[in-house]
This record gives C-alpha cells, sequence and structure tokens, in this order.
C-alpha cells in the first residue's frame, strides 16, 4: 500500500516535470500571441533552430571552428546563440511581419508556416540532419539521493528544467510588470493604436517580443535537446504544448506554467492508471481531451481574457 | 479585351443567379472540364496519376470540405486528418463486408459516416471559438486516429495495423488495386470532384450557405436575424466532414490502396489542408483547388526543376525545396494576403482592362 | 513584373517534370535509392544511404560497375514520408535503359506502397529486415525479398536469448518480459509472435505503446519501473530510441536486460545516452565496424576521390553497414542474374530471378572483401526471407563501438512459420493470387 | 400587408422588466406595450437602458425579472431565433452586417428564416430549391428598389460608406417581413439628407407594410415628428410614457435632458 502511493507521487511528480518542460515551449507562444495576436506556428523549429547554432557553435567542424578556427564555451555559445535568435526575430519582423500588418490572425499564422518551412530548411543546410548529442554539463539521469533515501524517482534534468522555468517566468512576469517595455508589449496587447499614439513604435515591440520568444525557444529547445539529442523531432515538441495553451489560455504566462502542470499530471496519471485498460498511448489525446472539458466551462482558456460579447 | 462582360445582359433572375454570369468563365471552366474529363485520360500514365493527379484530387476534395467549415462558416479546424481517417476506415469496412456493394454507395456511405462523427466534434463550437476551437478540434484529431490504431475491429485485426484496398470493380472497371488503370482511377476521382466542387457551389450560394457566411462575417446578429447557430455550425461541420470523409475515401481506396492511421492520417494532414485552403483563398471554391494545387505539386515542381533541370544534389535540392516553399507562401501571402483565388480574381479584373490599363 | 517571371520558371519547371534525360549511350545498371536524409528519422537515413551509394560507387570505380556494366544510381529523397515515397517511385521506375531493377523501399509504409505495385510493373523489392514479414513466403509474393531474417524471426530470437540468459526456456515460465513499441504498423509487428511465445513459455508479456515521436515516455518507463519486467524489449526508432535508452539508464534498469531491434542498435540511438547507455543491446544480421577489406576499398576508390556523399570517420556505423550490405545483395542478385540469362543487359524481371537463385557463401563473402561480416544466405523461391538468423550486439560505452556477443541463433519455426503461412494465405485470398508451386 | 393602421390593438406587452449584468442594474421595473401599426419610440440620455430594452426584446438579454407578451403569448424571456421567426427583425446601433457579403445576399439572409429547401435540394440547385431561390430573389428585389440601392446589389458591404450601409441594414431587416421592427439609432451619424430620406422610409414601411415599429433616437426633432408615442426612460426607469406633446411637456423628462441632478 505504502509502495502504491509512493508510485502515485512519483506519477505526480513525473506529471509536474514533463508539465514544466511543455510549459517551456507554451511559453514562446504565449509571448507572440499576446504581443501580435499571431499563433505561431514555426515556434517548435524555432527550438530546433536555437539548439542546432547553440550545438554548432560549440562544436568542432562547426561554423565558429571553420570560419575561426576556434570552438565557443558554453555560456559564450549560449550569447552568440541568443544573437542568432535576435538576428532571426529582426529579419522575421523585416522581410515578414512588416508587410503583414493589419491581416487577419489566420493570414499572419499561415506566414508562420513559411517561416517555419525557411528555418527548417535553413537549419538543415546550415547544420546538418545529424542527431547531436547536446551536453551542456547539465546533471542528467535520476537523483541518486532521492532514489536511494526516499525511493523515489526524480529526474535531475527535469529539476534544472522546473528550476529554470520557475526563474524564466518570474523574470518575465518582473519585465512585463516592472519594465518600460513590458508596460508597452502589454498596451500593444491591448490595443494598437492606443500603443502607437504613446508613441511606442510596433515594429521595435515586434522585433523584442519575437527575440524574447526566440530566447524562451533556445532554453526550451536546450532543455529537450539535452534529453534526446538535438534532431529535427525538436520541432514537434511544440505539438506537446498546444494543450496547455488551450488550457491556459493564449494570452497568459502564468497560464502556460498552470496549465502544463495540469496536462503534464493530467496525461501521466490517465497513461498509467488508465491506460493500460485500453492499450496505453492515451497520454496524447487525453491531454487534448482534458483541455476540451476545461473549455468547454471556460472559453477562453483558464487565465485567458474574458470574451464579452455586444453588439 | 477578350474578357469583357459588357453586353452580357441578364434579363431574369436565374439567369443573374447562374453559377457563372460572365460567358467567358462559363467557356473557361467548361474548357477545363473538356480537358480534364477527356483529354486528360489519354495521355495520363502511371507517374502522373500517382504522384500529381490523384493526390491533387484527393486533397483539393478535403480542402474544399474544410473551406466550406473554415472559410465559409468561420470554424477553424485542425481535426480534418482524423476526419479523412474516419473516411478511409468506413471504407475499408463497407468494401470488407459488403464486396458486392458499388464503390460509389460506398464513398457516398463513408462520407455519411463521417458527417456524423463531424457533428459530433462540432458541438464544442457552439461554445469555442477561434484558435481555441482549432485546438479543441484536435482532440478529435488524435482520439480518431488513437482508436483506429488501437481497436483490431477497424483493422479487420490486421497484425501489422496496415489496412490494404481491395481492387474494385464499378460498372465492369477496376478502380482501386494496382491493375487498375490510370485513366479509370483518375476518372472515377475527377467525377467525384467535379461533382462535388459544383454542390459546394450551389450551396454557398443559397441559404444554408448564407447562413453559414452570416455566421462567420458575425455571429451575434446572425443568431438576432433569425439564424441558429447551432443549426448553423453544425450542418457545417456536417457537409464540411461528408466531403472530408469522402476525401478520406479516396486518399485511401483510390490513391494510395492501402493506409496505417498514424502516418496517413496524422496532424501533418490536418495542416496542410487548413494551409491549403489559407494560401488558397478562404471562403472560395476555386481557391480550394488553387491552394491544394499549390501545396502538393509545389514541393514536386521545385524537386524536378532542381534535381532534373539543375542537376542539383538530391539532399541539397531537398532542403533548398523546403527553404523555397517556405519563402514562396511568405512572397504570396505578402502580394495578396487573400489567397491565390483572390489573385486570380484580380487578374481577370485587369484582364477586362487589358490592353488598355486606365 | 516578378510574378510574371515567377510563372514563367514554373511553366518550365512543370514541363521538365515528366523528363527522363537519357544522355548515356552504354547500357547502364538502374538503381534507385529511396533516401531520407531529412525529416525525423533523418539521421538513421543518413548513414544508410551512404553506405548504399558507396558500396556502389566503390563497384563502377573499381570494376566498372557491375561485371564492367555501371551501375546508375538514381537518388530520390523520400524524408521517410509514404507519399512523396509512392511519387520516387513512380518518377524512377522506368528510368532507362534498364528500367529500375530493384527497390529498396526502406520504410514500412512505402514498403505497403510499393508491394502490389512493384508485382504489376514486374520489379523486385528487398525490403531488407522490415516491411511485410509475410513476404517470406516467395509462393505468394513473387517480387518481394526480406531476406535475410524478418521481425517476427527477430522477436522469436530474442526470447531464445532471454532463456539462454535464464538457464533455458522453460524458466521462462512465470517471468515478465515488455515490449515497448513504436505505435505504428512497424512497432506493432513483434507483438503477435511474442503474444504465441509468451503462450507456449509461459512468460507474462506486456505490451508499453509510444507514440511517435516519442520525446516524452515517462509514463511508460514510471510503468516499468513499477512492475519491474525481466527483460525489457524495444522495437523503437528515432528519437524514441535515444529518449527511451536515457529513461531507462534514469530508472536504473539494466541496460544488458534490454534489448531493441536492429532498427534500435545504432550509434544514434545510444551516443545522446552517453556513459549510462554501456551494455545495451540490439539485434543485428551484419557486423558492426570499418575493419573490413571493402571498408577500405571504398576509402580508397570513392572517399580518397571525393565522390563520397558521407563524412570519412563514420564509414562503419551500424545503418552504414546496413545499407552497405543492402548493396552487396543487391550487386550481387544482378551478377547472379547476369549469369542466368547469360546477358549483361539485364532486366527487373532478371534481376528477379537473379535474388531468387541468391546463394551467397561465406567463401563469396570472402571474395566480395566481407568475411564474416554477415551469415551466409541462400534464397529459394519458396524462401523469400533466407536463413532467418538473428544475432545480437552490446554497446560498449567507453570504446563507443557496437560489438557481437552471440552467434548467430535459429528463429522458432514452430512459432513463426504458422503465422507467416497465415497472414500470406489471407493476403493471397484478399487479392486473388494463387500461390505458386515451388 | 394592408393591414388595417388600427393602433389600438397591444402587439407586444413588456411587464415590470429588470435587467442586470453582475450586479449593475441596466433596466429597473419598466412596462410599457406596443400596439400595432404604430411608431413607437424609446428615448432616453445615453445609458438609460433603451438598447437592452431593445436586446430584451428580441431575446438576447434575459431580463431577471418580469415577462413580455407578444402576440398575445407571454413568456419571461425569447429565444433569439424565436423572436426572428415570429416576425421581430431589428437594426444595430453600430452596423452589423456581414462584411464579407453582397447587399444582395445581405438582405437574402433576412429572408433565411421563411425559405424552407433543405441542403439536398440546394446542392442540386435545380427544382424546388432554385423556384424558392428566385422567388425569394423577387421579393428582395423589391425593398432594393424600394430602398434606391440598385446599383449597389452586388457591392460586398464592407466597401459601402456609413450611410448606405444603414440602409441595407434596413433592408435586411425587412426582408425577414416583420411584424415588428426593431430600430436602434437608424439615423445616427447621418447628415441631413440621409437622415431625411431615412425618415421616409421609416415612414413609408409603417404606412405601406404596415409595420409596426419601435425606434431608438437621439435627434428629437425626428422623434417627435414620426413617432406616435414615446416612451422615455433614465437611469434603467421609466419616466414618461405617452405622445410626443405629452412627453415633451413633462417636466422629469426635461429635467433629466437637462442634466438636473436626481431627487
Amino acid at each position: 500500500m505504502g509502495s502504491e502511493l509512493m508510485f502515485f507521487f512519483e506519477t505526480v511528480i513525473s506529471g509536474v516535470m514533463a508539465g514544466v518542460m511543455y510549459a517551456l515551449v507554451a511559453l514562446g507562444f504565449v509571448l507572440i500571441f499576446k504581443a501580435s495576436g499571431i499563433f505561431n506556428f514555426a515556434q517548435g523549429v524555432m527550438c530546433l533552430f536555437a539548439a542546432l547554432a547553440l550545438y554548432d557553435f560549440m562544436a568542432p567542424g562547426g561554423w565558429i571552428d571553420r570560419l575561426f578556427g576556434i570552438t565557443l564555451p558554453v555560456w559564450l555559445a549560449i550569447v552568440a546563440t541568443i544573437g542568432v535568435m535576435i538576428v532571426v526575430a529582426w529579419l522575421i519582423e523585416r522581410l515578414v511581419l512588416q508587410h503583414l500588418v493589419q491581416q487577419d490572425p489566420i493570414i499572419l499564422f499561415m506566414a508562420t508556416l513559411g517561416l517555419a518551412y525557411v528555418l527548417e530548411g535553413l537549419g538543415d543546410i546550415l547544420f546538418g540532419s545529424d542527431v547531436k548529442p547536446l551536453d551542456l554539463g547539465i546533471p542528467q539521469g535520476a537523483s541518486d539521493w532521492a532514489l536511494d533515501t526516499l525511493g523515489l524517482y526524480v529526474e535531475k534534468l527535469e529539476v534544472v528544467a522546473a528550476i529554470t522555468g520557475a526563474v524564466l517566468v518570474t523574470v518575465l512576469a518582473i519585465f512585463f510588470q516592472r519594465t518600460r517595455i513590458g508596460r508597452a508589449l502589454r498596451a500593444v496587447a491591448d490595443d494598437h493604436q492606443a500603443a502607437l499614439s504613446v508613441g511606442i513604435s510596433l515594429r521595435t515591440i515586434w522585433v523584442i517580443v519575437w527575440s524574447v520568444s526566440g530566447i524562451v525557444a533556445l532554453v526550451a529547445g536546450i532543455m529537450w535537446g539535452s534529453k534526446s539529442g538535438v534532431q529535427f523531432s525538436l520541432s514537434l515538441i511544440a505539438l506537446k504544448a498546444l494543450p496547455v495553451l488551450i488550457l491556459g489560455g493564449f494570452t497568459s504566462v502564468p497560464g502556460a506554467i498552470v496549465g502544463g502542470l495540469i496536462i503534464g499530471v493530467g496525461e501521466k496519471l490517465a497513461e498509467v492508471y488508465f491506460g493500460p485498460y485500453v492499450g496505453g498511448a492515451i497520454e496524447n489525446w487525453f491531454a487534448y481531451m482534458l483541455a476540451l472539458a476545461f473549455l468547454l466551462f471556460r472559453p477562453q482558456g483558464l487565465f485567458g481574457e474574458r470574451i464579452i460579447e455586444r453588439v | 479585351m477578350f474578357y469583357r462582360e459588357a453586353g452580357q445582359f441578364k434579363s431574369s433572375y436565374n439567369a443573374d443567379q447562374a453559377i457563372l454570369p460572365i460567358a467567358q468563365d462559363r467557356v473557361f471552366v467548361i474548357g477545363v472540364l473538356a480537358v480534364a474529363f477527356a483529354g486528360v485520360p489519354w495521355f495520363i500514365d502511371s507517374y502522373w496519376v500517382n504522384a500529381i493527379f490523384l493526390p491533387f484530387l484527393a486533397y483539393a476534395l478535403a480542402a474544399l470540405g474544410l473551406n466550406l467549415l473554415t472559410g465559409y462558416c468561420g470554424q477553424v479546424s485542425l481535426g480534418t486528418g482524423g476526419f479523412m481517417a474516419v473516411g478511409a476506415f468506413a471504407t475499408f469496412k463497407l468494401i470488407t463486408a459488403f464486396p458486392e456493394l458499388n464503390l460509389i454507395i460506398v464513398v457516398l456511405l463513408s462520407g455519411a459516416v463521417t458527417a456524423a462523427v463531424g457533428v459530433m466534434f462540432g458541438l464544442p463550437s457552439l461554445r469555442i471559438k477561434g484558435f481555441y476551437l482549432a485546438v479543441a478540434t484536435l482532440a478529435a484529431q488524435f482520439f480518431l486516429v488513437w482508436l483506429f490504431n488501437k481497436v483490431g475491429w477497424f483493422l479487420n485485426y490486421s497484425p501489422t495495423g496496415q489496412i490494404t484496398m481491395p481492387s474494385v470493380e464499378v460498372f465492369g472497371v477496376l478502380v482501386t488495386g494496382p491493375r487498375a488503370t490510370p485513366a479509370a482511377r483518375y476518372l472515377f476521382c475527377l467525377s467525384f470532384v467535379a461533382l462535388f466542387a459544383l454542390a459546394a457551389k450551389n450551396i454557398v450560394r443559397g441559404r444554408v450557405g448564407r447562413s453559414w457566411m452570416a455566421i462567420r462575417d458575425m455571429d451575434i446578429a446572425a443568431e438576432l436575424i433569425g439564424i441558429r447557430p447551432l443549426a448553423a455550425k453544425l450542418s457545417a461541420f456536417a457537409v464540411s466532414s461528408f466531403y472530408i470523409g469522402m476525401a478520406g475515401s479516396l486518399y485511401f481506396g483510390v490513391w494510395l490502396g492501402s493506409a496505417e492511421p498514424i502516418e496517413a492520417f496524422g496532424i501533418e494532414q490536418s495542416f496542410l489542408v487548413l494551409f491549403m485552403i489559407i494560401i488558397g483563398g478562404l471562403g472560395s471554391v476555386l481557391g480550394s483547388f488553387l491552394g491544394a494545387a499549390f501545396m502538393t505539386l509545389m514541393p514536386i515542381v521545385l524537386k524536378n526543376f532542381m534535381v532534373d533541370g539543375l542537376a542539383v544534389e538530391v539532399v541539397t535540392a531537398k532542403h533548398v525545396e523546403i527553404t523555397l516553399m517556405g519563402v514562396l507562401i511568405i512572397f504570396f501571402l505578402i502580394v495578396e494576403p487573400h489567397g491565390l483565388a483572390r489573385m486570380w480574381q484580380i487578374l481577370k479584373e485587369k484582364l477586362r482592362l487589358w490592353p488598355f490599363p486606365y | 513584373m516578378m510574378f510574371k517571371r515567377l510563372t514563367g520558371a514554373l511553366i518550365g519547371a512543370t514541363l521538365a517534370l515528366p523528363a527522363v534525360v537519357s544522355t548515356a549511350s552504354a547500357y547502364e545498371l538502374v538503381m534507385p535509392s529511396l533516401d531520407y536524409r531529412t525529416g525525423p528519422y533523418a539521421p538513421n537515413g543518413i548513414p544508410f544511404a551512404n553506405g548504399y551509394h558507396d558500396y556502389l560507387m566503390m563497384l563502377n570505380e573499381r570494376d566498372g560497375g557491375i561485371e564492367g556494366v555501371k551501375v546508375k544510381l538514381v537518388q530520390c529523397e523520400t524524408a521517410y514520408n509514404t507519399k512523396q515515397g509512392v511519387e520516387c517511385y513512380e518518377k524512377t521506375k522506368d528510368t532507362p535503359p534498364s528500367r529500375a531493377l530493384v527497390y529498396q523501399p526502406l520504410s514500412t509504409g512505402i514498403t505497403y506502397q510499393i508491394i502490389p505495385k512493384a508485382s504489376v510493373d514486374k520489379i523486385p523489392v528487398h525490403s531488407m529486415g522490415y516491411g511485410r514479414t509475410s513476404a517470406a513466403n516467395g509462393k505468394v509474393f513473387d517480387w518481394i525479398f526480406n531476406f535475410p531474417a524478418t521481425y517476427w524471426d527477430q522477436a522469436a530470437v530474442l526470447v531464445k536469448y532471454i532463456g539462454e540468459k535464464e538457464g533455458g526456456l522453460d524458466k521462462l515460465k512465470g517471468k515478465k518480459i515488455a515490449l515497448v513499441y513504436h505505435n505504428s504498423a512497424y512497432g506493432k509487428e513483434p507483438i503477435r509472435t511474442l503474444e504465441k511465445a509468451a503462450e507456449k513459455f509461459g512468460f507474462e508479456l506486456m505490451l508499453l505503446a509510444v507514440d511517435h515521436p516519442g520525446q516524452e515516455q515517462k509514463a511508460t518507463w514510471l510503468q516499468i519501473r513499477r512492475e519491474r519486467p525481466d527483460w525489457v524489449l524495444m522495437w523503437g526508432w528515432g528519437v524514441m530510441n535515444q529518449v527511451a535508452i536515457k529513461e531507462a539508464a534514469s530508472i536504473r534498469y539494466p541496460m544488458d536486460h534490454f534489448i531493441g531491434v536492429w532498427w534500435s542498435g545504432s550509434e544514434n540511438d545510444v551516443l545522446p545516452a552517453g556513459e549510462s547507455a554501456h551494455g545495451y543491446l540490439s539485434g543485428a544480421f551484419h557486423a558492426p565496424g570499418d575493419n573490413f577489406p571493402a571498408h577500405d576499398d571504398i576509402k580508397k576508390h570513392v572517399y580518397d576521390k571525393g565522390k563520397a556523399q558521407g563524412e570519412r570517420d563514420r564509414i562503419g556505423e551500424v545503418l552504414y553497414n546496413r545499407g552497405l550490405i543492402a548493396a552487396v545483395y543487391a550487386s550481387e542478385a544482378i551478377r547472379n542474374a547476369m549469369k542466368i540469362h547469360n546477358t549483361k543487359e539485364v532486366t527487373p524481371e532478371m534481376v528477379r530471378d537473379g535474388y531468387e537463385n541468391l546463394d551467397l557463401t561465406e567463401a563469396r563473402l570472402k571474395e566480395l572483401g566481407l568475411p564474416g561480416f554477415t551469415i551466409p544466405v541462400k534464397i529459394t523461391c519458396a524462401n523469400h526471407a533466407g536463413p532467418r538468423k538473428v544475432a545480437l550486439q552490446q554497446w560498449d560505452a567507453k570504446a563507443k563501438k557496437w560489438s557481437f556477443v552471440t552467434d548467430f541463433y535459429d528463429t522458432m519455426n514452430d512459432i513463426v512459420d504458422p503465422l507467416i503461412e497465415e497472414d500470406s494465405s489471407q493476403y493471397a485470398k484478399e487479392n486473388k493470387i494463387k500461390p505458386r508451386d515451388c | 400587408m394592408n393591414q388595417e393602421h388600427t393602433g389600438n390593438d397591444v402587439l407586444l406587452e413588456v411587464h415590470n422588466i429588470s435587467l442586470s449584468f453582475g450586479g449593475v442594474t441596466a433596466i429597473e421595473d419598466v412596462s410599457f406595450d406596443i400596439r400595432t401599426g404604430e411608431i413607437r419610440a424609446i428615448i432616453g440620455p445615453n445609458g438609460a437602458g433603451k438598447s437592452s430594452m431593445l436586446n430584451v426584446i428580441n431575446g438576447f438579454y434575459h431580463p431577471q425579472q418580469g415577462s413580455i407578451t407578444y402576440k398575445g403569448e407571454t413568456r419571461p424571456q425569447m429565444k433569439p431565433h424565436h423572436a426572428a421567426s415570429h416576425g421581430i427583425a431589428r437594426t444595430f446601433q453600430n452596423i452589423a452586417l456581414f462584411k464579407g457579403m453582397s447587399t444582395l445576399d445581405n438582405i437574402m439572409t433576412g429572408r433565411n428564416t421563411v425559405m424552407t429547401k433543405n441542403i439536398i435540394w440546394q446542392a442540386l440547385y435545380f427544382g424546388p430549391a432554385l423556384k424558392e431561390e428566385r422567388e425569394h430573389r423577387e421579393f428582395v428585389e423589391h425593398i432594393i428598389d424600394f430602398l434606391e440601392i440598385q446599383a449597389i446589389r452586388k457591392t460586398p458591404v464592407g466597401r459601402l460608406p456609413y450611410g448606405m450601409q444603414k440602409r441595407v441594414e434596413l433592408g435586411r431587416a425587412l426582408a425577414a417581413e416583420p411584424d415588428l421592427l426593431l430600430l436602434d439609432e437608424p439615423m445616427a451619424g447621418m447628415n441631413v439628407e440621409e437622415k431625411e430620406d431615412m425618415c421616409r422610409f421609416v415612414l413609408d414601411v409603417n404606412e405601406e407594410f404596415g409595420t409596426t415599429i419601435a425606434l431608438i433616437e437621439h435627434d428629437m426633432g425626428v422623434v417627435m415628428d414620426i413617432s406616435d408615442r414615446v416612451v422615455v426612460l433614465d437611469y434603467g426607469k421609466k419616466i414618461a410614457d405617452g405622445t410626443p406633446d405629452e412627453v415633451r411637456a413633462n417636466q422629469d423628462v426635461v429635467d433629466a435632458y437637462l442634466g438636473v441632478s436626481h431627487g
């Protein structure tokens, strides 16, 4: 009985950890949706692209190595990758978004599909399609202490991810609440015209928000890439973030985290306790069904802004 | 010079309500149909049918179905892959259980089954809107595919999980299976697509179509002038799923011939068809065709152009193809955000003035 | 203006579509290669495609082709996608002068697509150790070959190995074996065989499906941690393998009790897990490593001349060698066809005969510069699966090397044969095929 | 169509309606009636609850208290499509046309409640469906003639100027052949000429088709000119009800409009 209870805790903890990992991906979506109303289909590919760049900068035979004959240490590679993501954001604004201001959200959504294709193709051309084991020195494997003393299985990488996720959300929350740019971002989210009238350039805002989202993508890419190696499949984790998004609301940063936790715990419990009776592999649709059930009660997601209907 | 409507007067409302009120358009469409029905079958070979025409036709029908729902009724759905799977599996179950049943009836029944399933998964649309609905329809996508993959009955307990279409004759002509001639398979699909494109055009210009568009443009006002959201949305889901189900049936039965649920009907399908209608033109029957052509044929054109034409190495060509595909999508959206169909319309308007641009 | 130019280019490209340009006047052996160097499974597709490419190029460079007739390798990118695979098949099948001589479809989905088509087009298909298992029955599947062994043989062999380690097959009673499988047609292949074996030997079978792509397997491994199966088998593919091996290590599952199918046993799968993958086992039907004379020839004739598509230090990876052995089988079948039909201008029909009468002995392997690389293969009209033997290899994380740890085991005919018979006769019935007499 | 212009039978009556949104009271205990064939104006300062009242009448808002008697049937609330199919049509304060559709199609949607042919006939576009489509098209063409908007028949309404859009919206409401027409500020934002046109249409509708009209309007001149009776709301309460002259003389109304503080 005791071990059953212990196992239940383990399942819940795994769910929490998985949820944080999903939330890391979902955060990138939220940032862009919040500030520009764009559902960014390319978010998954951005994670892949960032992780590919990061690996490449540190690897012998990578671009830095070929161009300058050196490989970068981890921290410098991260800085360089952040630089790359900012350039990518700037290019996206310059070449794509700028020409599509005022279009329907669904058109912009389609444009992000184009972006996804471009980033995928460029990623392949620039960095190759092999599996790249990403080792930044993040501890991996089960925590021995937890396993030996508590008999509890906790993955170290995921603890790191959870802490990172928490820090990231806090930083973003402060960024949105306290800084001038953050307030501007919120203003843009509320009303494009109003934001323009107080003298904030929409274009600057978009570059900033896509950059931040690129950085979030890098964090997600590092965490997932450390787990499975950097490869094309990394771009598919975006699918895992979608139920989190609907549950938490497209516009809420804390929503992404809470949504991630609910989805993570929910799907793990379902798979472990209910899956064996129906043949398993139910996690995916269960996550969506769970999100759908929530939506039926709150059509705008848990933390989404309330939709008011008027004529 | 050649594209003029001046001098074409309508003397009755019937004529004014005709599908193609402008004579040149009529000639053009009849010409396209004539070439498609009478010309293409003469030169079509297995490459053209398997790589070009059947994928185009199957996806065009699916895109048409989704466009009815998303383009005309404004309900974004990402369940297309799942609904295509319903159509495909209905076809498989029907044709293996009743081998004597005419394939035409099987395809129609598959559409009907899918319509029923579509209505069921359309129910949340009464409360959930926009992208939330889109992502909610993913629940249908994942659940349906899981179901077909997991429950042996759907697969006729095939040990591998692959379903295979038996060879079926329609009016004495083989249309499925490896021995069916390219022309027979092509004509079978083409007939469905042409007929149901016409039906779609009719539906969207009648009462039902108007009620869908009313819901799309302003659902509250529509409700207040007496359009029932329930009936309008669910009928859109039903008709749309009917089309998508038939598309799934042709996709599996006539084109691929065998399929496994996860790969053939995965989430990528849902996105692909949605992108077809956006790039082709939301709320446009023509746009569904243009979008399907763009998304299915453009990669092949790019690839063949680079590999055969420019002798680029295959891998590089693939990478460049993906990148170019993205660039083209963005390019077309910037040039005309409302899709290829609108671009075509603008072209026609220019043609109307040609050769005097002002 | 821009638009107009674009339209022009597009029309030009469309017209170029069916163009199959034939430049050389001499007879050539057309060998299509349906590669997947892009997409989610690219990491596995690249080494295989390189191995296939390099061996055939080496023949061209060293011997002027097969028996002096040049090989024309026609590559086509499928991205492991069935629909693109169909396009590739249709595009390449009639390439002049010889038409496509043999297809290696390389994915379960594409194999299933090509099986009926190739039978009508009269082109042999070699789905080497994958695809439709019952194609082993040559009486029903005239054009399909899947030697040297099938998934079902492999499942049987893995049970045999486990039995041996437990001290005899009778000791399997009461044991628990888990199967972690890719939730697709491919992953479901071994289930029937394992169920039959479980029935016969009395072990408990635990089935755990993992959905594509398989980056999140927490729930699966939690269940393994709770149930503590004695052995874990895996039918995984792509990123699923890497994650599974890491998860297994995390829950401290003993690696030497964790056995993958031969598609879950490449360097790609174990390297990301680092040290913790040490001792992981997988099925195999050919040796790893680049220490064979054939590899030296490849380095000399392909890499030194700058005709390679891959990197030199990746020669000899497991999947590279798999591509290589596929090319060896194909070229030997063609050579055989030339001998049987006494012509250098072989057609796909002749190559089929070449495959059907293939007898690749150890002596011949030695001549080819691959002594001990794999087991001898002898194909007959009735048996398209050949020897149906499987060995196990193990990963040494310190040396970063795979190596054989067992000899080749025979399959369990009493379990697998009836299954093959059942499935192939059902296929024959559904498709109205009258089995040949052999 | 040529009903008697009686002015005596009560078509609709609201009894003691109260409506609030999350604690904020929009309408408080309001009762009044609308007689068949009359033009009934509802006036009051901004935020008086006029639009809310219309929304209650055609069922979009559900009042917490009170009941509605329409054509002799009393119920606490209506469903919007029920109201629509029983002859209540309306226009909106902020134009609520279907922007993606042409003028003709917009007005045709007004006929939806009386069109019956099912989707299969429509898909065939043949026989009964074609006949039905043509009959309704003819009816709609009458409205188009009546409103003098022939030239913009095929124009997408999104491209029309504001005044025209208002007219199309009126056309859409008329297409339903309503017994009771609710007009929410039909002349807001119009110039004098457009207002005159609109007044003419409203009066013509009332006289030619005998349609009962309830309208909200801010332009007092217009209200006093065209309406038969006026009800005045202020802060959600009814403060006056009667003929234009009676209302004009009411001290509460004068106070409300001049902004004299209450009580």
